[in-house]
């Protein structure tokens, strides 16, 4: 059985220096959204310096991607956010297409759009779950949300799957246009889902938002001013819950967004309970969207190129492009610099998440240990995304 | 520790694992009757390791996720006695839902020298089973059996929940054939 | 220092964006904030070219939306750079991360351990000479 | 017949009765606990094992418990660490022996049964402070400093507004105290008695720490509070403990407030303090598997400007009814 020849990072106890608890919310623990580990230094309750450190799940994607062809690497980025692998998909194809000036049928963007808002819904929804079980505990009211919030994931789940036979990789997206087409009974389906989980949405606000314990838990918690945002470049409903109306769905539209410009849900007070307040409003505003989009579901082709025999074949000019997302933790944009071969020469993912959580030492000193676990919850980090 | 063998904690645990109830168990053979007394202890004892078996909350990449809906409303763990349980003492299951990487491996080495005897691993999805499309990046881990022993492979990426549920079903059959209490 | 043109993210056979002499770095920067109102910090990301690293910082202004990418070219050993850590304070982590994954050094960055490896990991995985398939456990 | 069994003999029979009925009642509130919430969060809870509705599945926690290696920290303060678990069950067992079955027939009969059962339901603090603090673990101590917080708090009002009952039937003796209400039951006082009976529950919910106030054992924040390190034996008596505490209360709240074994004849006494109290547990579950859980300063903020002051104002009420009537 060969263990690695890595020694376990030093755990620096340092007691003695500062006189305060040195806490260590360590890689494994129930409400670090992954294998987060939050360095705290303590003063009883109250928290004085709070260092996240990363890098628990870097799979190296970047350099994996300097590996693989164009049309092999989608899926490998579906696996970065995992809670909505749709749009990370559509990201990196968005930015292939830019790049190598590849077309897209309208009904392939509007198809698109359709698996990202759904899975926006369905990524919102755990989040609001894992809140739950932040602020309720696994012993206590937060379960109960918890389970509710996967019962409507479910019904989203099942639809994906009939779609495209897996519950969230859906590989959905390719470079030039998208895999599975919606047929009839499909599309009838959506809209009833939606009308269901739309009913469904008042019996999880009263548990949440509308509940005093929750509001008492979340308000004035983690305060993020409209400067520490910009500077720190938070993205999403974090950044819009602190006065920056910026969605790139409506700032710089791409696919079938140009036609179909969502409102931009924003909030000034910045702090847990805003950003909760808009994560649920964009259910609402994603429900519209998908509504729509369903209904107005324009005929065609969905796939502007070839079938592709060898993945390996594609190429594309040399330059550099950057395009962006909006993902439900806020912008993911992909910057590919191409070299003319087969291969991307070098790619960034600018993930939101990643950026998210810088503002953790910024916010979380001052409160009490149970604000870290709270203003963590608001702002919805997945790890995969952090670490890539 | 970095050398495989079990760190002492508390008082000293015998190297191969086996829970102290086999060191009970060779007196009470020597009483008469007492084999037969042992046979049957043995299956109550093995039902009950089987029927309340107790996962870590421990989830790493995509297959958390699946192990959450696993463990929610529609396809309810709770139904076999399976539920979460925060602290590596109190579980008896390790899930590895996720891709391993070297600065997580001696964290996940640590979590399984502090669970409790006797305790079983499942290594959920292709990423903890051989490190699936990142296996030869540089920061991966192929596999969790380089680090830790593992009972149960679960395969899939990531696997459904009815794939987890089959797994710990399988680890349930494990269970009842094990021989001697605690192996 | 030139008005920057403001160039709209989008592909183009030319790198996006406007290069700066390194030494001018954080006055650009400064500059680019304060008077044009790029406040907004989007990305850092390091690029290895043959003569060495393209270090790029993305910047955004909000009312009318535009995004900035601000390169520096640095030569190939011992590269070092300006860190942005405190002209915008998002710069701090992307930075840490291209000192892990590339070895740039950042002049000034508050804290400049690195971020994804564990910290004695001997190599610098993104760069071209890194091989592919190194063993995970340590580089030999 | 009591007569042929002296006193040593008739305690030790009765109180080993006692003690058989609460702990399969405490086992089988696990099961119901987990069935209570499972059909909260419309899932179906415990079922495969025992078929029909995991009947056996307190069972099988439990053996499966015994079983299992019990870890001793080596960091750990031994013996603090090995009496905690018993600190805590025992207090909490002891408690349903002065819990009055019948007419004038409890195991400890004693003129002052109220006070002892008050005082010894206060004594599962030390248990859980000692394995917070000798277990050598930082969520353990948090843990741990937070329930002497709690507990210190929450103590007061508690006793204000057990007080009330005391104060109408005139004696601190549980069998007195339920005598008293054969004619109407205490809650059922218009409006003195309703507010005693919330003040009573908020507080009988921070000390078996149940959420809304389950702050000791915040299992976000502390994993899992003071019982981190224990495994095995240890942690199935602190699982006991604790359920038996909670039942503990909740068996005095039935005959303080609801008239122990005073009920329509058609089922025994001792039955009615069962069901009573099952139901009390029950809606103590219903409020803990639908609520968040507060911080720890709001809780300990609500304990003092609001319970207390009520806690005061009602016995305030309850005396002058008593001094009126």
């Amino acid at each position: 059985m060969g263990v690695p020849a890595v020694s376990a990072a030093p755990i620096e106890v340092v007691e003695r220096e500062f006189g305060e608890l040195a806490l260590n919310m360590g890689p494994q623990h129930p409400s670090t959204h992954g294998v987060l580990r939050l360095v705290l230094h303590l003063s009883g309750e109250t928290v004085v310096k709070a260092m996240p450190v990363i890098g628990y799940l870097h799979r190296g994607v970047e350099k994996l991607s300097e590996h693989l062809a164009y049309d092999q690497l989608a899926p490998v980025y579906e696996r970065d956010d995992y809670l909505s692998p749709t749009s990370n998909s559509n990201a990196y194809v968005l930015a292939v297409e830019k790049l190598g000036g590849i077309e897209v049928p309208r009904r392939a963007q509007w198809v698109r759009a359709l698996a990202c808002e759904w899975q926006r819904i369905a990524s919102h929804l755990v989040w609001l779950g894992t809140l739950g079980l932040d602020l309720g505990g696994a012993l206590g009211g937060g379960t109960t949300l918890y389970m509710y919030c996967f019962r409507e994931r479910e019904k989203i789940l099942d639809w994906l799957e009939a779609l495209t036979g897996t519950r969230f990789h859906t590989n959905v997206n390719m470079v030039g246009g998208v895999r599975y087409d919606p047929d009839a009974a499909s599309r009838a389906e959506s809209t009833a889902m939606a009308s269901e989980i739309e009913a469904a949405l008042p019996e999880l606000w009263s548990m949440s938002g509308g509940n005093p314990i929750f509001q008492e838990r979340t308000r004035g918690v983690g305060v993020i001013s409209k400067d520490l945002a910009l500077g720190v470049g938070v993205t999403g409903p974090t950044l819009r819950a602190s006065g920056v109306a910026y969605d790139v769905r409506a700032a710089s539209p791409y696919d079938a967004y140009r036609e179909l410009p969502p409102k931009v849900v924003t909030r000034t007070a910045g702090d847990a309970e805003a950003r909760f307040q808009v994560r649920f409003e964009e259910i609402g505003v994603s429900l519209a969207l998908v509504r729509t989009i369903t209904e107005g579901l324009p005929a065609g082709p969905i796939f502007s190129r070839k079938p592709i025999k060898n993945p390996k074949a594609t190429k594309l000019p040399a330059g550099e492009a950057y395009a962006a997302v909006e993902s439900p933790r806020g912008e993911l944009g992909f910057h590919i610099v191409s070299d003319g071969g087969p291969k991307p020469y070098r790619l960034k993912i600018n993930a939101p998440s990643f950026k998210n959580l810088q503002v953790i030492p910024h916010v979380v000193p001052g409160g009490l240990l149970a604000d870290v676990v709270a203003t963590l919850g608001s702002l919805d980090p997945v790890m995969g995304d952090v670490d890539r | 520790m970095a050398d495989g063998s079990l760190p002492v904690v508390g008082q000293p645990m015998p190297a191969d694992g086996r829970g102290r109830l086999d060191d009970l168990a060779e007196e009470v053979v020597r009483f008469p009757g007492g084999g037969i007394a042992l046979v049957r202890s043995d299956v109550l004892f093995h039902w009950a390791q089987k029927s309340s078996l107790w996962p870590l909350t421990f989830g790493l990449a995509c297959c958390a996720i699946e192990m959450m809906a696993t463990f929610a409303g529609r396809f309810d763990a709770d139904r076999f006695g399976v539920i979460l349980r925060p602290t590596p003492r109190q579980a008896d299951v390790l899930v590895i839902a996720g891709t391993v990487t070297i600065k997580m491996a001696p964290r996940i080495r640590t979590l399984y020298d502090q669970m409790a005897q006797p305790k079983w691993v499942i290594s959920m999805g292709s990423c903890a089973n051989s490190g699936d499309h990142y296996r030869n990046v540089y920061s991966v881990v192929p596999g969790v059996d380089h680090v830790i022993p593992v009972d149960i492979y679960v395969a899939g990426c990531p696997p459904t929940p009815e794939a987890l549920l089959e797994g710990v079903f399988a680890l349930q059959r494990k269970i009842m054939e094990a021989g001697r209490v605690g192996a | 220092m030139s008005a920057p043109d403001l160039t709209r993210f989008g592909a183009s056979p030319a790198p996006i964006g406007i290069a700066i002499a390194p030494g001018v770095l954080l006055e650009a920067l400064r500059h680019v904030r304060d008077a044009h109102g790029y406040r907004y910090y989007v990305l850092a990301t390091a690029i290895e070219r043959e003569t060495g690293f393209e270090i790029v910082h993305a910047v955004r202004r909000h009312d009318p939306e535009d995004t900035l990418f601000v390169r520096v070219h640095v030569g190939k050993d011992a590269p070092e750079v300006d860190s942005a850590a405190f002209v915008y304070a998002g710069a701090e982590w992307h930075e840490r991360e291209i000192f892990d994954l590339f070895g740039v050094r950042f002049r000034g960055h508050p804290d400049p351990r690195r971020i994804l490896m564990p910290d004695e990991y001997p190599g610098h995985p993104l760069r071209k000479d890194f091989a592919m398939d190194t063993p995970w456990g340590y580089r030999p | 017949m009591t007569a042929l069994l002296s006193g040593w003999t008739w305690a030790f029979v009765f109180s080993a009765a006692t003690l058989g009925v609460a702990m399969t009642f405490v086992a089988y509130m696990t099961w119901l606990e987990r069935k209570v919430a499972a059909r909260m969060q419309n899932r179906i809870g415990p079922y495969e094992v025992g078929w029909p509705h995991g009947w056996l599945q307190p069972l099988a926690d439990v053996l499966k418990l015994l079983v299992k290696e019990d870890t001793t920290p080596r960091a750990a303060d031994r013996l603090l660490f090995n009496a905690g678990p018993i600190l805590v069950v025992a207090p909490a067992l002891v408690g349903f022996a002065f819990l009055p079955i019948a007419k004038g027939l409890a195991v400890v009969d004693h003129p002052y049964s109220f006070l002892f059962f008050i005082a010894f339901a206060s004594l599962t603090l030390f248990g859980i402070f000692a394995a917070g603090w000798s277990s050598n673990n930082k969520y353990a101590l948090l843990s741990a400093l937070r329930m002497v917080a709690m507990a210190v708090s929450y103590e007061v009002p508690m006793i204000l507004s057990l007080l009330i009952p005391a104060v109408w039937a005139g004696t601190f003796q549980l069998t007195g105290i339920v005598e008293a209400q054969r004619g109407l039951w205490f809650v059922l006082y218009p409006v003195v008695g309703q507010v005693a009976f919330l003040v009573f529950l908020l507080c009988a919910l921070a000390e078996g720490n149940k959420s809304p106030l389950d702050i000791l054992e915040a299992e976000s924040e502390l994993i899992a509070a003071y019982n981190v390190e224990y495994s095995g034996i240890k942690f199935a008596l602190f699982y006991a403990g604790e359920y038996a505490h909670t039942l503990a209360i909740c068996g005095l709240a039935a005959t303080v407030f609801f008239g122990g074994y005073l009920g329509p004849s058609f089922l025994p006494g001792p039955i009615w303090l069962i069901v009573k109290s099952a139901a009390l547990f029950v809606a103590i579950l219903w409020i803990r598997w639908s609520l968040m859980r507060l911080r720890i300063d709001q809780a300990i903020r609500l304990n003092w400007t609001i319970l207390l002051p009520v806690a005061l104002v009602d016995l305030l009420f309850a005396a002058w009814w008593c001094v009126g009537a």
